[in-house]
């Protein structure tokens, strides 16, 4: 077992614990906050995966712009944050069925697929993932126009957002 | 070196565990955490593919960020629905959002 | 700017104004009628020039000015829609922008713009008047603004688009589609005085009369697409192939052939649109209306349009003779008819009315005859002196509503009756006031309203057909002449006894109107109208009497040859074959003549004596009653309907027949029923109805919760399904 | 390798060296050399952080006309360890609903938040990672140090430390768009998003090419460090302390080591990004030079800070976040277009530093002359309002 190896399971340990956390925490501040170290996680993993700029931008967008919407909209919603009442519906078991299902039947599909033990091709020298994912997004060839509608899709849910949770003038 | 299916794995456990959230939490919001762990399943998988199978190839991370850039999006609108829910019912507990029934 | 972008241009200040009267300026009564005004006299100055350029095209029947665009794709081809300008629509397009153009002049002053507001006006009632008090101290009613003034002008602009586009399209769809907005218009302005009972009714029937019309002759369009492809004018008719297709394809109704089928359908078309006969029932109703809508109705547009559109199908009319004939004698028979009933007419404007209906039989007698460009003529010239008649009888009432209000005011003001306890707080409309429409009531306005008379003598003698001068005499004598020398005898005697009708009813009706000494108070206190409603009279009169000149025959006696017979050579050329004029006969000529002078010289006799309605013997009930087509109407299809509806179906069929074999069948078997109940029923079909009904119910209560209103248990279900259904592919069907 | 160009690769190779001798695999050596250095560097930047406070207990005394600690010590240099032994032994407390294990969490992540961004800090050419998204991960770091904040106020079951963490949230999270931006503009001089990268790219120091960007730079770290005038957080008046109100002992103590050591780091960036760095005379001959050259920028850009600090009074809340969407970011945005524009215009020619300085210049003063005239349009309008008979 390689260095790479033992870090990996490290953080899978990390990752799977903590989003374990994420869906049965009582209190949800605590379920925020795990979901934060799970996302950490991931941008580790990103990291190992030599996709530096996808575990920063992990951490530039999830955890400092997600997250933290997340716990305001827990603090804005108070009074559930008290409750400390079982935070899992009646009917969980049958949820729990189906999600072991799930990955049951991923794992199935995934054990019948022949590049599963596939190792990853080491990368040319001089090889920047970042100068190609940025020539992707603004080249007109490549992914110009879907960059272009996600941000007017940001910009659309931005305005639908404020919008929505805007507080209007004699409302409770 | 760690082989793809590591990280195939786990992206699978991640994803059912999410989904078991979304199934089973009570509060809106934890539904919503539901949702970014399905989601962040989906990236790993995404950047796994895109290291393992040809990384000139950006693709993958193409489809990462614009899924950043979505979850962005549904978090924003998602949140601010209960906001406003929360305002005219005074609860985020989804089972009691039932206007919609029968 | 080129011709073709100003016809697409011609139709739009109308509705443009429309829509900005509409939305923006209706509070501002000046602003919509500058608003109005101006884009009628901006569509008028387009058509002026549009009419001079196309005087100066040589052979404007082989390359007419005309420019389409692809509107929607249909299949393959696209459906095409574009304006066009060709000899016929030249000389409509002229007539229609003057006339519209007056009547939208005459419009302000006929609703009194510039006068206080009414003292108990509403909207939706006609102006009852106001007081105002002078430097004397002496209290004065005058007439008082329309209460819906801006309003007017906005529907009157909408109407003037409906008919710019009906005039200017190049094919039939869109041709229906000005059609419709004026029958919707006229519906709005028929009815725009909708607080009058009368004036609704008449609005109602007006637009059901005409979707008679306009049933049929939407199925001719469908029709003529389904069978050539294209709605073109000048695609089918320049097209041989077509034509030979359509004279030649039988249908199974009536053995008529495609092209007569066609015609009929378009043609029952423009019976509704131009009151012909059966469903001229309508139009004498929309006097209802203010008399400019009435003027607009009759002469600018909306008849007019019915015409216009069978003298556009004339090449696919006459393909069958049949078809021809059934135009012929409607046409000759709603000119007789029509004018029977003119003569028995007391109301200024009804006697107008029916000569309208008249003169319009005259001018589909003339088409279905063959003479196509007679027709053409005597539609523009009709359409000049009928617009000055009406807003003549307009004028007049104008006037005599002056002198009824003044009367009214001498009562009011009046200090004997000031105190009188009825009237002290309630200048209502006194007690007896008179009809100021009914030709009994007048007499002697030619000193009251001299260009009143002038004009509307000149509008009455070109109705008549007075000789030489007038233009009605040049039309109607080449529909006569047209007549006799296609040989179609019938047809000559009634339009000439029908000619003969026309002139003594107008007589009759100058007669009662402005000669002789006034017959009522009111009438001595009439007044000259405003120069708004004056101009217009005065500049259709001076049509009325030259327009006539451009259309002498060639062979005419002393005048043929002074002046070509221009329109007969430019409306002609319409056509791929030109008409030829008919041969010159002295015998319509002379009786032309005859009819005219002798109408006009009788109803001069016997009227200048007759003083009220109980003195003239033509008050025939029969004619009096319009030949109680009405009340046929009445009785034939409205009591029918209401009797098959009401005796027919609900108590002959439903209770009678119906529920009697039920209740016999109930009687009858209601004794093997309680047998049967007793053994079978309660046992099993109760059980099994109760198995059913509440087997139902209970499923349904079961089933009911399934729709929680909860995203979890929705997605629950969802992902259960795709578990499943993905379960099942890749173990059943992929294996 | 010769030693002193780059000591520190040296001394880990030499100790990964020993590890591998020791029978340890290749890797792991790798790694754990790796760490010993972390800790090193942890271990002397904590040191440093020491220093700190007495250096700004100094700078506030002398801006303040007065002399600061001089007991203990020559010049009170042993003042911060007395410091350091009162917050030691200081009772720990914990307020009645805290949650204990947020509490606690907060001032050690805030510290973390600010010992990660010394891993991209460029002390020396060869001290320092070069990352090749070092400018996000600066960004992304400060994440972290946002989330410490409402941690610790929402930990402490105290309305005013929740609002101040709301406050202080609030502000990073705007002020974040502006500052990201303005740290784009030096990565479009350089061409690289690693930091030293743009450090040996700046022959002219990035001061002279973009002295807006080093401004807006200056405003937005100042409210990313949450110090005055931005210091709305803990604005004594309103809120008491704000987020670590509830705090006491050595947790209180890393709050305040941790300010002070961001202020320092970013007093380190604002070196890197606009004055040259580790650049200065003879550093190509003797590369350990600039780790000196670097340490006096720093500390120039931290008296800055201080500076700043001590001469301005704190700006209301709603004031601030005004500043932040209708000036900044607006700004910000038309700056980065103009910068762009105007280096990929003059890049190539002689008068490039000289050009470059003067349309910032240019661009700067448009900017002043039309706010002025927008202040003195408001001000007419609320003189006009005023005045009786408007």
């Amino acid at each position: 077992m390689t260095v790479l190896q033992l870090i990996f399971l490290l953080t899978a340990a990390v990752i799977l614990g903590s989003a374990a956390m994420v869906v049965t925490a009582k209190n949800l501040v605590h379920a925020a906050l795990w979901l934060i170290v799970t996302l950490f996680g991931a941008a580790v993993l990103f990291a190992i995966l030599n996709a530096g700029f996808i575990a920063v931008i992990q951490v530039v967008v999830y955890i400092g712009a997600i997250a933290i919407l997340f716990i305001f909209a827990v603090m804005l919603t108070r009074r559930e944050m008290l409750d400390r009442g079982p935070q899992l519906n009646r009917g969980w078991w049958l949820s729990a069925i189906i999600a072991v299902i799930v990955f049951g039947g991923l794992a199935w599909l995934l054990q019948g697929w022949d590049g599963l033990t596939k190792t990853a091709p080491a990368l040319s020298s001089g090889f920047d993932s970042l100068e190609a994912l940025s020539r992707a997004l603004v080249s007109p060839d490549a992914y110009v126009l879907p960059f272009e509608v996600a941000s007017v899709l940001l910009l659309a849910a931005l305005v639908g957002a404020v919008y929505i949770a805007f507080q209007r003038k004699g409302e409770e | 070196m760690i082989p793809l299916s590591w990280f195939l794995f786990l992206s699978a456990a991640l994803f059912s565990i999410g989904l078991f959230g979304v199934l089973a939490r009570k509060n809106a919001i934890a539904i919503l955490l539901g949702i970014e762990l399905m989601l962040n399943a989906v990236n790993i998988n995404l950047v796994s593919f895109w290291r393992y199978n040809d990384p000139s190839r950006i693709d993958g991370q193409v489809f990462t960020v614009i899924v950043f850039a979505v979850a962005a999006a549904e978090v924003a609108v998602g949140l601010a629905l209960i906001i406003s829910v929360y305002r005219h019912r005074n609860t985020v507990v989804a089972d009691e959002i039932d206007l919609m029934k029968w | 700017m080129t011709t073709e972008t100003l016809l697409w241009l011609i139709p739009l200040p109308p509705v443009l104004a429309f829509f900005l009267i509409v939305i923006f300026t209706n509070k501002n009564r000046a602003l919509s009628h500058t608003i109005g005004v101006g884009a009628a006299a901006l569509s008028w100055l387009g058509s002026m020039i549009v009419f001079a350029r196309a005087l100066g095209v040589h052979e404007l029947g082989k390359t007419p000015f005309q420019s389409t665009f692809n509107w929607f794709p249909t299949g393959a081809a696209w459906f095409k829609v574009g304006v066009l300008i060709d000899p016929l629509g030249a000389a409509v397009l002229f007539f229609v922008a003057i006339t519209i153009f007056m009547i939208f002049l005459y419009s302000v002053g006929y609703h009194n713009y510039g006068q206080p507001a009414g003292d108990h006006d509403r909207k939706g009632l006609p102006p009852h008047g106001a007081t105002v008090t002078d430097e004397h101290g002496h209290a004065h009613v005058v007439p008082s603004i329309e209460p819906m003034y801006s309003r007017f002008f906005a529907f009157l602009g909408l109407f003037a688009f409906g008919m710019y586009v009906l005039v200017l399209s190049d094919n039939l769809l869109t041709l229906f589609v000005g059609w419709e907005i004026m029958g919707l218009c006229s519906y709005l302005l028929i009815g725009f005085w909708y607080g009058k009972p009368s004036a609704r009714d008449a609005a109602v029937k007006a637009f059901m009369t005409t979707r008679v019309g306009d049933v049929f002759m939407l199925l001719g369009i469908a029709y003529l697409y389904s069978a050539t492809g294209t709605l073109s004018f000048r695609e089918i008719f320049n097209n041989a192939g077509f034509m030979q297709a359509l004279a030649t394809t039988a249908t199974p109704i009536l053995g008529l052939s495609a092209a007569g089928l066609i015609g009929l359908l378009l043609f029952i078309g423009t019976i509704g649109k131009s009151a012909q006969w059966p469903l001229h029932i309508w139009l004498p109703d929309a006097m209802e209306g203010p008399t400019p809508v009435s003027a607009m109705i009759h002469a600018a547009t909306m008849v007019s349009a019915g015409v216009y559109m069978v003298i556009r199908m004339f090449p696919l009319l006459s393909l069958d003779p049949r078809t021809m004939t059934v135009v012929a004698f409607i046409g000759t028979f709603t000119a007789i008819f029509a004018a029977t009933i003119a003569v028995a007419q007391n109301d200024i404007k009804r006697v107008l009315a029916y000569s309208t209906i008249s003169q319009l039989g005259f001018m589909i007698a003339a088409l279905g005859i063959g003479a196509y460009v007679a027709a053409a003529f005597h539609l523009i010239t009709h359409a000049f002196f009928k617009a000055l008649l009406f807003l003549g009888s307009g004028s007049v009432i104008h006037g005599m509503e002056h002198g009824v209000l003044h009367v009214q005011g001498e009562h009011a003001g009046s200090p004997q009756h000031a105190g009188s306890p009825q009237h002290a707080g309630s200048p209502q409309p006194p007690q007896q006031h008179i009809d100021p429409q009914d030709m009994f009531n007048m007499g002697g306005l030619r000193k009251k309203m001299p260009i009143t008379f002038w004009t509307f003598l000149i509008g009455g003698f070109a109705l008549s057909g007075f000789p030489l001068v007038t233009t009605g005499f040049w039309s109607k004598d080449e529909i006569l002449a047209d007549a006799w020398g296609h040989g179609h005898l019938a047809v000559f005697i009634t339009l000439a006894v029908a000619a003969f009708m026309t002139a003594f009813y107008t007589m009759r009706q100058i007669t009662l109107t402005f000669l002789g000494e006034p017959r009522t108070k009111e009438a001595e206190h009439a007044q000259e109208t405003p120069w708004t409603m004056t101009v217009p009279l005065m500049v259709l009169a001076f049509f009325a009497v030259t327009y006539g000149w451009v259309g002498i025959p060639e062979h005419f006696p002393g005048l043929g040859g002074l002046v070509p017979n221009w329109f007969h050579d430019f409306v002609g050329h319409t056509l791929a074959h030109v008409p030829e004029a008919p041969a010159f006969s002295w015998v319509p000529l002379l009786t032309s003549l005859g009819v005219a002078l002798g109408g006009l010289f009788f109803g001069w006799l016997y009227y200048r004596n007759v003083k009220s309605a109980k003195e003239d013997v033509f008050q025939i009930p029969v004619l009096k009653n319009k030949w109680y087509f009405d009340e046929a109407y009445n009785f034939l299809f409205i009591k029918p309907a209401y009797w098959f509806s009401e005796t027919f179906v609900y108590k002959w069929m439903d209770q009678w027949l119906i529920d009697g074999i039920l209740h016999s069948f109930g009687k009858a078997t209601q004794g093997l029923g309680a047998a049967i109940r007793k053994y079978i029923d309660v046992i099993v079909v109760n059980g099994f109805g109760d198995l059913v009904g509440y087997g139902t119910k209970d499923v349904g209560q079961g089933l009911r919760p399934m729709q929680t209103g909860r995203v979890q248990q929705y997605m629950l279900a969802a992902l259960l399904t795709v578990i499943v259904v993905g379960a099942i592919l890749t173990f059943f069907l992929a294996a | 390798m010769d030693f002193w160009s780059n000591p520190i690769q040296a001394a880990g190779d030499w100790l990964s060296g020993i590890f591998v001798g020791w029978g340890m695999e290749a890797d792991a050596a790798h790694v754990l050399t790796a760490f010993i250095g972390i800790l090193l560097l942890i271990t002397v930047v904590m040191v440093l952080d020491i220093f700190l406070v007495w250096l700004e207990r100094k700078i506030v005394a002398r801006f303040q006309d007065r002399i600061g600690p001089n007991r203990l010590g020559p010049f009170g240099l042993i003042q911060p360890f007395a410091d350091i032994i009162k917050l030691i032994i200081k009772e720990n407390i914990y307020p009645v609903g805290v949650d204990k294990a947020i509490f606690n969490l907060a001032p050690i992540i805030m510290m973390m938040s600010v010992l990660l961004l010394w891993a991209v800090l460029p002390l020396t050419s060869f001290l320092g990672l070069d990352l090749n998204v070092g400018v996000l991960y600066l960004i992304g770091v400060g994440a972290l140090g946002t989330l410490s904040i409402i941690m610790a106020g929402w930990a402490s079951n105290n309305k005013y430390a929740l609002l101040g963490a709301f406050r202080q949230v609030a502000v990073m999270i705007s002020y974040e768009i502006p500052m990201v931006v303005a740290l784009l503009i030096p990565t479009i001089l350089a061409g690289s998003m690693g930091i030293n990268s743009i450090v040996a790219a700046q022959s002219t120091w990035y001061i002279v090419l973009a002295p807006l960007a080093f401004v807006l730079f200056l405003i937005c770290a100042t409210a990313e460090l949450g110090r005055a005038p931005f210091d709305l957080t803990e604005a004594e008046s309103e809120l008491i302390a704000g987020h670590h109100i509830e705090y006491s002992g050595m947790k209180f103590g890393l709050f305040y080591a941790s300010e002070l050591l961001h202020t320092f780091t970013f007093g380190g960036f604002i070196a890197a990004f606009f004055f040259g760095g580790w650049r200065g005379p003879w550093v190509d001959q003797i590369p350990l030079l600039g780790l000196l050259y670097f340490l006096v920028k720093a500390v120039i850009g931290y008296w800055i800070f201080g500076w700043i600090k001590y001469t301005f009074p704190r700006i209301r809340i709603d004031k601030m976040m005004d500043l932040n969407w209708k000036f900044l970011v607006p700004f910000s945005f038309a700056l980065l277009v103009y910068v762009a524009l105007t280096n990929a215009l003059l890049r190539e020619t002689s008068f490039y530093a000289w050009g470059m300085f003067l349309s910032n210049i240019l661009f700067g003063w448009v900017t002043l002359e039309i706010l002025r005239r927008r202040a003195r349009g408001e001000r007419v309008k609320v003189e006009t309002a005023q005045k009786p008979g408007f």
